[in-house]
């Protein structure tokens, strides 16, 4: 107390109120301006990409969601066209193509759009006739207009692109009335082809899915338990540094060296499951684990050790402590990483490539152990080929994809916000 | 509780791995052959590169094993080896048609009059040995116009780069009698000065994607890019064929060889699966169906088999003709 | 449909054995002196169930694997086996098309030859279906017997439980030394082989490269692998990272101190879509938008050389790939700093920006450098933007208007190229590989080694 | 309760003293819509030390928080009425926050050191506002502040330790030679030797009354025995209302309030 | 330093006592190199209060974490010499740590609610433990022990709020609700009341009152008049040595030792 006599010396003067102070606060308060429109620069930046990224997107997607069609109006009359009664709409259909139906079908397209124009039909075009008349199978008594999708080459010189001796004859059909684009529903319920007019993206859909969810089932509960071990049990010692470097350098491994280990190791254990979603889903699980584990472990830090002291005093175990408070205080964090992670293995391709999954699969599978292929291979092989149509399918599957990722960031962000609390 | 060793949950089907140049045909008679025999299973068409697929498919000779590698190159003496070695030992070789290389512009872009000899001088690193210096095309030769040079191709790793160092950069070297003598002297060196690609930027490796290629030539009117035809094909309201020699890339100058540009694809078949795998005979039946001219495989931008391959081709099939070490002699 | 008849039994005898116990834990307690028991009846149920159902769970996944092969054996030794081939894969074929029937995955077979045996099937796998489940259920009984054998008032159920999960967790945690070993052991007998094609040396030393994919005879002075290790660093850890480091952590900034709590929700998912955007897609926009404008741009200053195909336009998309990886994870760790922290700066008349770089993200550090980590391995993997905006061309130059290429994207090309997996350029990307993680792996000894030094507890 | 002219003249010599350092005329605050504190008004001066009492949960951290704006940072927290210092209104958008902190300064109820070396946190005051030229100075401001705080003698050897490894009491003295460090003119005190002893206290409260005079002192405090020994004024709160506010002798020995009794004999909570 | 035999034989009637509650025998406490305890011997019995008292950092809070192994938590803390619960070494091996701490409850120097409802903050202990059959037994335990924290009637109609919405004072009153609600034999207190007002603290004290007897109950505390008032017996803690330990009554009026006597007069810290 004897140095507090020294100090009072001085006139009252603070110096919180001086001019220096006055005008440094002048370039703080600058500063602070700045700082925060940076800050807001860089969200606005960020958010401008995504809309410019998601608007050329969807701007180029759209119309990959319809396809060109003829209207053509068709009647059964004197065909004598039966209808097969079974579940098996294959059979139905081969016993329609033997009765003819593929010849009906063309005799009305040239009776309405010439014999130029019916050799735009497509070839698989009956067949959508076909599952209309075992849909309906009146339809066979009262005909009717069909909309049959064209030619894939047909399709683009109808947009005006391509090679440009068939668009004379798609001006000349437009005018006529009977050609349009048309919303293709089959696009979201069919799988691969080779002609752009006849792909679908349910095929890869369903292949992701059943990725997403092998991925989920064992990067989650494995990240999740292993962030947990090492933040709250681990002693402090060599072979935990051993787990912490190994865990961090497994999310610095390119995904590629993934594919490598899913070829060297699941594939030899189980050499069947080739192009399966289960062997695809283990190897992006060996890729996801480890950004669930360190966004996991920092969550976990974030915890404070008050609580855990609180706990633990009125007689909690460690393991009680950790499973009734430590984790779900942390799950919003957890979910984080999940969503980031699981955000990379959705679109990941590269691992894939080295595990069968880059194929041609135009079934969409029953279960975890079918051929698959998945939504950013599909888009990656449609992106590569050679004909026109696929350009507007590649956009089109990209929001299918990102439609996916969304809905799947969405019910993790709507976990992660009912989680999060302040303490 | 399900099977030991094949197991799976699905029936055997047809399998083929490899080349992602002879995936789009592969694809295309996959799904002939579901539409013709709707009750066989759908053969698998894996994109593997022709490298790993041949790979799988040396592995052995079980029915989890593919049962045909698509190749865009010939088997090397070597993998054949492998495949001797793991009991594959019967392997019916099938030149399913074949892939031209072209090069070409943007449709009102850069107009060049090329030799693979003008090719050569202005895409190899060190051109006869010597340092690389042209930066403008007329660098290279005064007939061309004072452009710089920026051609777009694949990268080395894959087999349309491949067929491009073998069929015109190859021959523009040869046209040089030094390169030719060193051919017989020194080989791997012949190889190094004639098909090493300059990588100054002049040259640009665009990866396995063609359409990129067309894009950016198209975007870009000074650009040259090298893909396979069928890109050219479908995309002939963007693009012009550059002529080599004076001869354009036409789809009948590239099947007559006069345009120097094409160059065989392979499916390589085991034989002991031909009975033991449903619908394999059968798929081969539809390849042999399809690659004909006017079928849907040359629709598709694939160039025909002259006719005397064509016949070697299907008696192939018919006959399970199957390689030996002497054939790659 | 018989691996479910196990996994039902297990989860039902299981379930049985929980509730028993359970009911007799209760018991105990009522029982027990002064109403207490050390451990609670629940555990002392999931004791018993586990117990029961373990066993019989791995029971099912053992026989799940050896039945196949009893059935077979059984089916070999019937009479109708006599007609098939002697060996081979049609004799496979057959079998396997006749166990397919069998299960009812197909009508009919295919081979004829293959129909006979169906039966002889069907036979042989319910015989070996109610083995499976006697022995299945015998397991679970003497499961059950261990447990309640043990069950007393005093036992402590609840430690034994926790034990197991220690032990699960530490299992988990052993995944990871699992696939580093496996990554370790996948690369490393390939890049022994090339190493002997090419010496290590020449390999890590070397300056050019530029192999011949389709060449058997490598020529080791093609097979330099610093200009693509340079491209990697130049473009996913320097380009990518000024690009996403300031952007990311000021979006996480901005979201965290300044944004409302409404926006900060709406805006943080969004931004987190861009990480999920195919990286297609961002190929496309790298090469078709931002190369140009780069390339551009370059000639405008004056470099004349200013390829279409840049480094710097490859790491600035992938630097917005990255954002969210930063921004997610530095606003987490910044919003987990406690509020007094802020209050504390705040009371102190420091401006908001003051508290944030002097007081937040100090304290914030690690979680921010473990998402800065995140991105950069994520930016280093990436293999589609660089072919598709930095080109493929193996450059040593520090000039980002230069095209480039990476590690990964050769690693990529060879192993899925045309060219044989024997040649020495497939055999070298294993090796770019190996080097590629140790490399990573020292740089993460080095991390561990800081972020323990400066790691700042608040409490 | 007691009217707003009760509270300001509360001595024959208001005349005499001069203006307030801060007064709080009718002054409300609401969470939500939770009323927190009802229609208080007070003067503060700078030649008293006010003493805040009351039971827990009546409004003191609250009503603290108002005058330097503290609760700014409480999303849900709405204030009315007009708080003023040196009669400037310190809600007015005219305000500068940073300035008025720093002249206001507070020290919480929980000790919250940074995560900085002991040093750093002393430092950290005078470094944003430019308070120190130059290194020397700079330890000079936190030797003196550290010194006044009673802590010199125990930290001087360990500047560099982390502020958060010391043990409670020393982190909340750490805390308050944390807020002199900038000499504000006003000093809030939330509690500031709950986790104190005895002597640190002592230290505290000795500090306390050195300071009074040059800066006016507000201290939240659970303890009469402190209250009585330090503050010259006591407000008596409850259930967010201003029961009392006077002569510290005279609330403790003849308050006007039967409440206020009640309180101070611990008849009632 | 006094020795262990003057401290455990600190009555004429010690044998009339019978066995202590919890025993600790020459123990010392590291952290990492550095002593924070030396040598302490000390009883602790179920018929009295203990109070721990001392300057700040002299490891009051230390020594208490040793009684229900807390300190296991903090990494570089290391235990010598035996600590005894009813004659069982609380670190011997075969020592069930979480029984233990069943057994020792805990409440801290500042107050840590877990971020649930008030409810489940109470619920938490017993619920772990088995304390309760169903939700009315529960909704009674939470009732009583809230009451008996004296904290009933201002949270009853909102048990469903955060623990962490409560000012200062409420928390800390949660918290012991909380230890109490386990019924746990030794109740072990760092400083409970330093955030609460003198009503609440009253009414903790007069818990205190109401369990001693029944529960072995040791408080730190900073207040001479709380030690003198709620405890029988006191501890002196200086430096991390146990200076003196014995009657409430004596220590207060006739130290033994210099020391203490120069604490409890305020002339040293
Ligand atoms: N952030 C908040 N949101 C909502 N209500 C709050 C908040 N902080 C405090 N309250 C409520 O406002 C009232 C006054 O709280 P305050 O913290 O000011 O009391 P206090 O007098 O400081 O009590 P103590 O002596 O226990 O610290 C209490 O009822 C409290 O529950
Ligand atoms: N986790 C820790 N690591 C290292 N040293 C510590 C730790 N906790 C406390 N100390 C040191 O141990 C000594 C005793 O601290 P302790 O918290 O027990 O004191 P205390 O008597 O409770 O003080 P207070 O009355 O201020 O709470 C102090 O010097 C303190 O700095
Ligand atoms: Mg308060
Ligand atoms: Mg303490």
């Amino acid at each position: 107390m004897s140095e507090a006599a020294t100090m009072t010396g001085n006139p009252i003067v603070t110096p919180t109120r001086s001019p220096a102070f006055e005008a440094r606060l002048k370039k703080r308060y600058a500063a602070e301006r700045r700082f925060k429109a940076l800050g807001l620069g860089a969200v606005g930046f960020s958010l401008l990409v995504l809309v410019f990224l998601l608007g050329t997107m969807i701007w180029n997607g759209l119309g990959g969601f319809q396809r060109t069609v003829f209207d053509v109006p068709v009647s059964f009359e004197g065909m004598g066209l039966t209808v097969m009664q079974t579940d098996n709409e294959g059979a139905a259909i081969r016993a329609l193509q033997s009765q003819g139906l593929p010849e009906i079908v063309s005799f009305a397209a040239e009776k309405t759009l010439g014999e130029a124009g019916a050799a735009q039909i497509n070839s698989e075009a009956w067949r959508e006739v076909a599952s209309a008349i075992i849909a309906d199978p009146s339809v066979v008594q009262r005909g009717g207009t069909f909309a049959l999708p064209t030619t894939d080459r047909f399709s683009t010189a109808y947009l005006g692109e391509g090679q440009a001796a068939l668009q004379p004859l798609a001006r000349e059909l437009e005018a006529q009335g009977h050609v349009r684009r048309a919303f293709d529903f089959g696009f979201l319920s069919r799988a691969d082809a080779t002609d752009a007019q006849l792909v679908g993206i349910w095929g890869a859909l369903v292949g992701s899915f059943y990725t997403m969810i092998v991925t989920l089932l064992l990067a989650f509960p494995i990240g999740v338990l292993a962030a947990l071990y090492l933040e709250e049990y681990a002693p402090r010692n060599r072979w935990t540094d051993i787990i912490e470097v190994s865990i961090n350098n497994l999310a610095a491994v390119p995904s590629i060296i993934f594919g490598l280990l899913g070829l060297a190791v699941f594939l030899t254990l189980f050499p069947t499951l080739r192009s399966a979603p289960v062997i695809g889903g283990m190897t992006l699980a060996l890729m996801t684990m480890p950004v669930i584990v360190i966004s996991g472990r920092n969550a976990i830090k974030a915890v404070p050790p008050s609580i855990r002291d609180g706990a633990l005093a009125v007689g909690a175990s460690p393991v009680q402590v950790v499973f009734h408070h430590v984790l779900p205080l942390a799950l919003p964090g957890i979910l984080t990483g999940t969503i980031i992670g699981m955000a990379r293995a959705l679109g990941e391709t590269a691992p894939l490539l080295l595990i069968g999954m880059r194929a041609f699969v135009s079934t969409p599978p029953t279960g975890f152990t079918d051929n698959a292929t998945v939504l950013p291979m599909q888009i990656y092989l449609w992106s590569d080929q050679v004909t026109r149509g696929f350009v507007e399918r590649t956009s089109a599957a990209i929001i299918v994809l990102l439609v996916f990722l969304l809905l799947m960031n969405g019910l993790a962000i709507y976990l992660r916000n009912r989680f999060e609390k302040k303490w | 509780a399900c099977g030991s060793g094949g197991g799976s949950t699905s029936n055997l089907a047809v399998r083929a791995v490899g080349s992602s140049t002879v995936y789009p045909f592969a694809t295309v008679v996959s799904e002939l052959f579901s539409r013709n025999h709707p009750d066989l299973p759908a053969p698998l068409i894996e994109s593997t590169g022709t490298g790993g697929g041949i790979a799988l498919f040396c592995a052995g000779d079980g029915a989890q094993t593919p049962s045909i590698a698509n190749a865009s190159r010939r088997m090397k003496v070597s993998e054949f080896e492998t495949c001797q070695a793991n009991g594959v030992t019967d392997i019916i070789e099938v030149q399913i048609g074949m892939d031209g290389v072209v090069m070409a512009a943007a449709k009102n872009g850069i107009t060049l009059n090329l030799t693979p000899e003008m090719v050569y001088r202005a895409l190899a690193a060190n051109p006869y040995g010597q340092p690389q210096t042209a930066r403008n095309w007329n660098d290279v030769d005064p007939s061309l116009p004072a452009l710089p040079i920026l051609v777009y191709g694949p990268p080395t790793t894959s087999g349309t780069r491949d067929s491009f160092n073998e069929l015109i950069l190859m021959a523009g070297c040869d046209t040089n009698a030094d390169m030719k003598a060193l051919k017989d002297s020194d080989e791997d060196r012949h190889k190094q000065v004639c098909t090493e690609v300059r990588s100054d930027g002049a040259y640009v490796d665009q990866g396995e994607q063609d359409n990129l290629i067309v894009q950016k030539i198209e975007s870009n009117p000074n650009a040259v890019g090298v893909f396979g035809y069928s890109y050219m094909e479908e995309n002939l309201d963007r693009v012009r064929g550059v002529p080599m020699g004076g001869v354009e890339p036409t789809y009948d100058n590239i099947a007559s060889f006069a345009y120097p540009g094409a160059r065989a694809m392979f499916i390589y078949v085991k034989k002991s699966h031909i009975d033991a795998i449903p619908g394999l005979r059968e798929f081969l039946a539809t390849w042999a169906e399809s690659w004909g001219r006017g079928g849907p495989l040359a629709q598709i931008g694939l160039v025909v088999n002259p006719d005397d391959v064509m016949a070697r081709s299907n008696s192939a099939i018919t006959e399970l003709r199957t390689l030996t070490a002497a054939d790659f002699q | 449909m018989s691996s479910v008849i196990p996994l039902l039994l297990a989860i039902g005898l299981g379930l049985a054995g929980w509730l028993v116990a359970r009911g007799r834990a209760w018991r105990f307690r009522r029982e027990a002196p002064g109403g207490k028991i050390p451990s609670l009846p629940i555990y002392h149920a999931w004791y018993a169930g586990l117990w029961i159902g373990l066993p019989m769970l791995a029971f099912a996944a053992l026989w799940r694997g050896i039945s196949g092969n009893l059935v077979l054996q059984h089916v070999l030794s019937s009479p109708d086996a006599g007609a098939l081939p002697a060996f081979g894969l049609r004799r496979d074929a057959i079998l396997d098309e006749a166990r397919a029937v069998a299960m009812g995955l197909a009508d009919r077979a295919l081979i004829p030859e293959a129909q006979p045996l169906v039966e002889p099937f069907r036979e042989a796998m319910a015989l070996y279906n109610w083995i499976g489940v006697v022995v299945a259920l015998l397991l679970g009984l003497v499961g059950a017997a261990w447990a309640f054998t043990r069950l007393k008032p005093n036992f402590g159920a609840r430690s034994r439980i926790e034990n197991g999960v220690l032990v699960v967790l530490f299992v988990a945690s052993t995944v990871a030394i699992l696939t580093t070993l496996g990554i370790f052991g996948t690369l490393v007998f390939e890049t022994v082989r090339f190493f002997g094609m090419v010496s290590p040396v020449d390999f890590l030393l070397g300056t050019h490269w530029g192999p011949d994919p389709m060449s058997m005879t490598p020529d080791p002075a093609r097979y330099g692998s610093i200009p693509l290790f340079w491209g990697t660093i130049f473009i996913g850890a320097i380009i990518a990272m000024i690009v996403a480091i300031p952007l990311g952590l000021m979006s996480a900034i901005y979201l965290t101190q300044y944004a409302s709590p409404q926006a900060r929700k709406w805006i943080k998912p969004a931004l987190e879509i861009l990480a999920g955007v195919p990286t297609v897609v961002y190929g496309y926009f790298a090469a078709l938008t931002v190369a140009p404008a780069v390339r551009d741009f370059g000639i405008a200053i004056g470099i004349s050389n200013a390829s279409s195909e840049s480094a710097l336009a490859a790491g600035m998309v992938m630097g917005i790939m990255i954002i969210p990886l930063v921004s997610s994870l530095a606003d987490d760790s910044i919003s987990a700093v406690p509020q007094a922290m802020r209050d504390g700066s705040l009371a102190m008349g420091a401006t908001t920006n003051e508290t944030i770089r002097r007081v937040l993200i100090p304290a914030a550090l690690p979680g921010i450098v473990a998402g800065v980590m995140l991105a950069i391995s994520r930016a280093i993997g990436e293999t589609m933007i660089v072919v598709m905006a930095a080109g493929a061309a193996a450059n040593l130059t520090a000039n980002p208007f230069e095209a480039m290429t990476t590690v990964t994207f050769q690693i990529v090309a060879m192993l899925t190229g045309e060219a044989s997996l024997e040649s020495p350029a497939t055999l070298s990307a294993f090796a770019l590989g190996l080097v590629l993680f140790m490399i990573t792996l020292a740089l993460n000894v080095i991390a561990l080694r800081v972020v323990k030094r400066f790691r700042e507890a608040y409490e | 309760m007691v009217t707003t002219e009760t509270l300001s003249a509360d001595t024959p010599h208001a005349q005499e003293l001069g203006e307030p350092k801060m007064r709080a005329t009718d002054v409300s605050v609401f969470y939500g819509d939770k009323k927190a504190i009802d229609n208080v008004s007070i003067d503060i001066r700078t030649e008293h030390v006010t003493a805040f009492i009351g039971p827990s949960g009546c409004g003191k951290s609250t009503f603290l928080r108002t005058l330097n704006r503290m609760n700014d940072t409480i999303g849900s927290a709405r204030v009315e009425g007009v708080i003023e210092l040196d009669g400037e209104d310190i809600y007015h958008s005219g305000m500068d926050v940073v300035q008025l902190r720093a002249r206001v300064g507070m020290v919480f109820q929980k000790p919250n050191p940074f995560p900085k070396s002991i040093y750093e946190n002393i430092a950290y005051g005078p470094r944003i506002h430019g308070l120190a030229e130059g290194k020397t100075e700079m330890d000079a401001i936190v030797e003196r502040s550290l010194r006044r705080a009673g802590l010199w003698e125990e930290v001087k050897d360990r500047l560099e330790d982390s502020g958060t490894a010391l043990s409670g009491g020393q982190q909340q003295r750490l805390c308050i030679a944390r807020a002199i460090a900038v000499d504000p003119e006003v000093i809030l005190m939330d509690e500031p030797c709950s986790a104190l002893d005895p002597i640190a206290t002592a230290k505290i409260e000795e500090l306390i009354d050195e300071l009074r005079g040059r800066y006016a002192i507000v201290i939240v405090t659970h303890s009469m025995q402190q209250a009585a020994r330090v503050s010259q004024r006591t407000a008596f709160f409850h259930l967010g209302n201003l029961v009392e506010y006077g002569h510290t002798s005279d609330i403790f020995t003849n308050p006007r309030e039967k409440r206020t009794q009640d309180y101070i004999t611990g008849r009632y909570g």
